[in-house]
């Protein structure tokens, strides 16, 4: 059942992409100095807002693993946060190709970039800490109280353009399409996370069903 | 009447592993359990939970009615485990002052130098625990571990590598203190010691309580005799 | 539509796109990694049944 | 009240147990002292000064490293850390007591390494003195916090040696920027102006956020 499910979204996100790229294509009309260009933004700020979303999620579940001791939130907070990881660097990257032509220069140490840029190695840090402990009671405590510690960093990130003058764009107000399209694509992109999580849980029932087995063989 | 101590249905999973299960007990004021079972039956991980090393899985585990990881239960608990929880860089009197301070001991000073001269070891009071020989750490493990004056004493397999020295003292302190009607809960591998103090045995085998009751004539004289009955042979 | 900077915004969408995919195909072959594992350790199980 | 006699307990058993054994706080010495003379080679003369704060909390980090790794693996032999946790007191009074005295081992080992630098370099940094001191306790104070956590978190892994490391740096990052820019603009001597005083209070924030979040879940992770 599950794959079906799976497959089910995976043909809507592929629809939802479809139109959203050819609105965002040939609807909307150009901007004035940036040309082309800033049509980048459909997917860049998408992908953080989607990644924020995440990595909120993965904070609220390793909190509450802490709290109960329940291995499924365990299971949910890393296949949240390595989705997350991965929205993390297309919001990087679509943002370094927007900065060398809009600014002429891939990185500065600007507030926003460097904070966003802590959070990729903190979250990068906590998947590399998952695979160095074996055993999955010590593993899912020191990993669900690591990510508690990551997570400080992603309000930072959100309101670092307000702390620090920055070079980054400020959030403006956007013609009433543009935010439209903005939202569909965020739909497309958080349905795709979903079917991403869905995929990550299912090897993690895996894993579990691996270490049983491998007891199992050991045992007899 | 509460227990002194009591495991109400204890489960406890390394992953999904049931290191134990169903664990229902209860220990009365002024006895001794002896907790038997193979190794990796689950005899140091229940014994770790009624410390407050660690927490149960589900269930609860009390001391007086009250759970394990309060602060005044903990005031109550001596435990001596494997490793003697000494620290090698201080003197045995600074080791014994620093454990009386945290347990609140009233007169520390004192209290450390009477177990120091009941363990043997006055002689060596300003000397590092580093250059102690293993029979004089034993000892003052023992001592560290019921400085407090505890109601309820947990040990791990206590009589396992102690010299005939550090036997003694042990007994002699376990005997005083079931004379003071203490509680004691002990895991032991059949050893005779072991099984003189305790009242009552129970059983673990592979995680489950396959024995709780009075300890007969016949455990002391046949180690194997329960095994045979009770767990898996 | 604006030829300026076109190329770059095709960088840009192809970049995001192929992080997807990468992430995408590090699933599938773990997936099948773990599968893998999951049946060798089913067969020796079996085998260990039967002796 | 018995929570703080507590805390100053371990505190003061953990800076006994450090400078009988001196295995933390020696390594810690050498390798400030060795780094701020590299340094020299590395950078030419004029323009140390201008990278003063970023060097200096280079080596306090490193150095730091070196005593906060050590912070809970000294209570493994012996089993000592069990002691600790079955002990009746809060495992917030540990970790603070233990925090404590790092901190001290650590604002030793900075007492040492501004003089030093002042001499290999005749930088003045005795031009704001209180200003600088405060920055260096606050500095010190949000990676100590961080590293003491981190030592508790990872004390009974197999590769703790590689872990803590990998770990640490990243949460440190941002407490490190502010003190670096901090002490780089005290060590020229002048007061904190606005742009300086956003940097203070992200400092101040942050270690009151990591010191609350870290108070919180300490007994969590002691307790397996």
């Amino acid at each position: 059942m599950r794959n079906k499910l799976v497959y089910i979204l995976g043909a809507l996100v592929a629809v939802l992409f479809v139109r959203n790229l050819y609105v965002i294509l040939n609807v909307l009309p150009d901007e004035a100095n940036q040309g082309a260009m800033y049509r980048i933004m459909f997917f860049h700020i998408p992908s953080w807002w989607t990644a924020g979303l995440a990595l909120t999620v993965a904070g609220v579940t390793s909190g509450l693993y802490l709290a109960t001791g329940k291995m499924k939130y365990d299971a949910i907070s890393v296949s949240v946060t390595e989705v997350a990881v991965a929205f993390l660097c297309i919001g990087m990257t679509t943002g370094m190709i927007w900065a060398r032509i809009i600014w002429g220069i891939w990185w500065t140490w600007d507030a926003r970039l460097t904070s966003a840029l802590i959070c990729v190695l903190l979250y990068g840090g906590y998947l590399i800490l998952r695979n160095g402990i074996e055993d999955p009671t010590s593993r899912a405590r020191i990993s669900a109280a690591f990510n508690i510690f990551a997570f400080v960093d992603v309000p930072i990130v959100w309101y670092s353009i307000r702390w620090w003058r920055t070079q980054h764009p400020q959030p403006m107000s956007l013609p009433p399409e543009m935010w439209s399209a903005l939202l569909w694509n965020w739909l497309a992109l958080i349905l795709l996370m979903i079917i991403f999580i869905k995929m990550r849980l299912r090897q993690e029932e895996m894993r579990r069903e691996v270490d049983g087995l491998r007891r199992l063989a050991h045992a007899i | 009447m509460t227990h002194a101590v009591a495991a109400d249905d204890v489960w406890k999973y390394y992953g999904d592993y049931p290191a134990l299960r169903e664990i229902r007990l209860a220990v009365e004021p002024g006895s001794c359990l002896a907790l038997l079972g193979r190794n990796g039956a689950g005899k140091t991980t229940l014994l770790r939970i009624f410390a407050g090393f660690s927490k149960a899985g589900k269930g609860s585990v009390s001391i007086f009615g009250r759970d394990a990881r309060d602060l005044e239960t903990r005031r109550r608990v001596g435990i001596l485990g494997h490793g003697i929880s000494v620290y090698d860089e201080l003197s045995a009197f600074e080791n014994l002052t620093l454990f009386g301070r945290l347990y609140g001991v009233a007169d520390r000073r004192k209290t450390a130098l009477d177990w120091l001269e009941r363990v043997g070891l006055r002689h060596v009071r300003d000397g590092l625990v580093r250059e102690f020989s293993r029979g004089m750490r034993q000892r003052l493990a023992i001592a560290r571990a019921f400085l407090h004056d505890p109601q309820v004493l947990l040990l791990d397999e206590p009589f396992t590598a102690l010299d005939d020295r550090a036997i003694a003292v042990l007994q002699t302190v376990l005997r005083d203190a079931l004379a003071r009607q203490c509680t004691i809960v002990l895991s032991t591998h059949q050893l005779r010691e072991a099984m003189e103090l305790a009242t009552h045995v129970a059983l673990l085998a592979r995680g489950r309580l396959a024995y709780h009751g009075e300890r007969s004539a016949e455990m002391l004289s046949d180690p194997g005799w329960l095994y045979a009955r009770y767990g898996e042979s | 539509m604006d030829e300026r900077n076109f190329q770059y915004m095709f960088y840009g969408f192809s970049a995001a796109w192929v992080v997807i995919v990468i992430y995408a195909l590090t699933l599938f072959a773990r997936e099948s990694k773990i599968k893998a594992e999951i049946d060798r350790l089913k067969s020796m199980l079996e085998e260990k049944d039967r002796k | 009240m018995a929570f703080w006699s507590q805390t100053f307990t371990i505190a003061a058993k953990d800076l006994r147990a450090e400078l009988r054994s001196k295995e933390a706080i020696n390594a810690s010495f050498s390798f400030s002292l060795t780094i701020l003379l590299l340094f020299s080679f590395a950078f030419v003369e004029e323009a140390t000064i201008d990278i003063a704060g970023g060097l200096l909390w280079i080596v306090f980090a490193f150095a730091g490293a070196l005593i906060l790794n050590r912070s809970f693996a000294r209570e493994l032999p012996n089993d000592c850390l069990d002691a600790l946790i079955a002990a009746p007191l809060p495992a917030s009074a540990l970790f603070l007591g233990k925090a404590l005295a790092n901190l001290l081992l650590l604002l030793a080992v900075e007492a040492v390494s501004f003089p030093v630098f002042g001499v290999f370099y005749n930088a003045r940094w005795t031009g704001q003195f209180w200003t600088l001191a405060l920055v260096a306790v606050l500095g010190t104070w949000g990676f100590t916090v961080i590293g003491t956590m981190f030592s508790a978190l990872t004390v009974n892994l197999r590769l703790r040696e590689v872990m803590l490391p990998l770990l640490v740096y990243p949460v440190m990052i941002p407490c490190l920027m502010a003190a670096m820019k901090l002490t780089g603009h005290l060590i020229g001597g002048e007061p904190l102006d606005a742009e300086m005083m956003v940097w203070m209070r992200f400092l101040i924030g942050f270690d009151v956020i990591f010191t609350a979040l870290a108070l919180a879940l300490v007994d969590v992770v002691l307790v397996s």
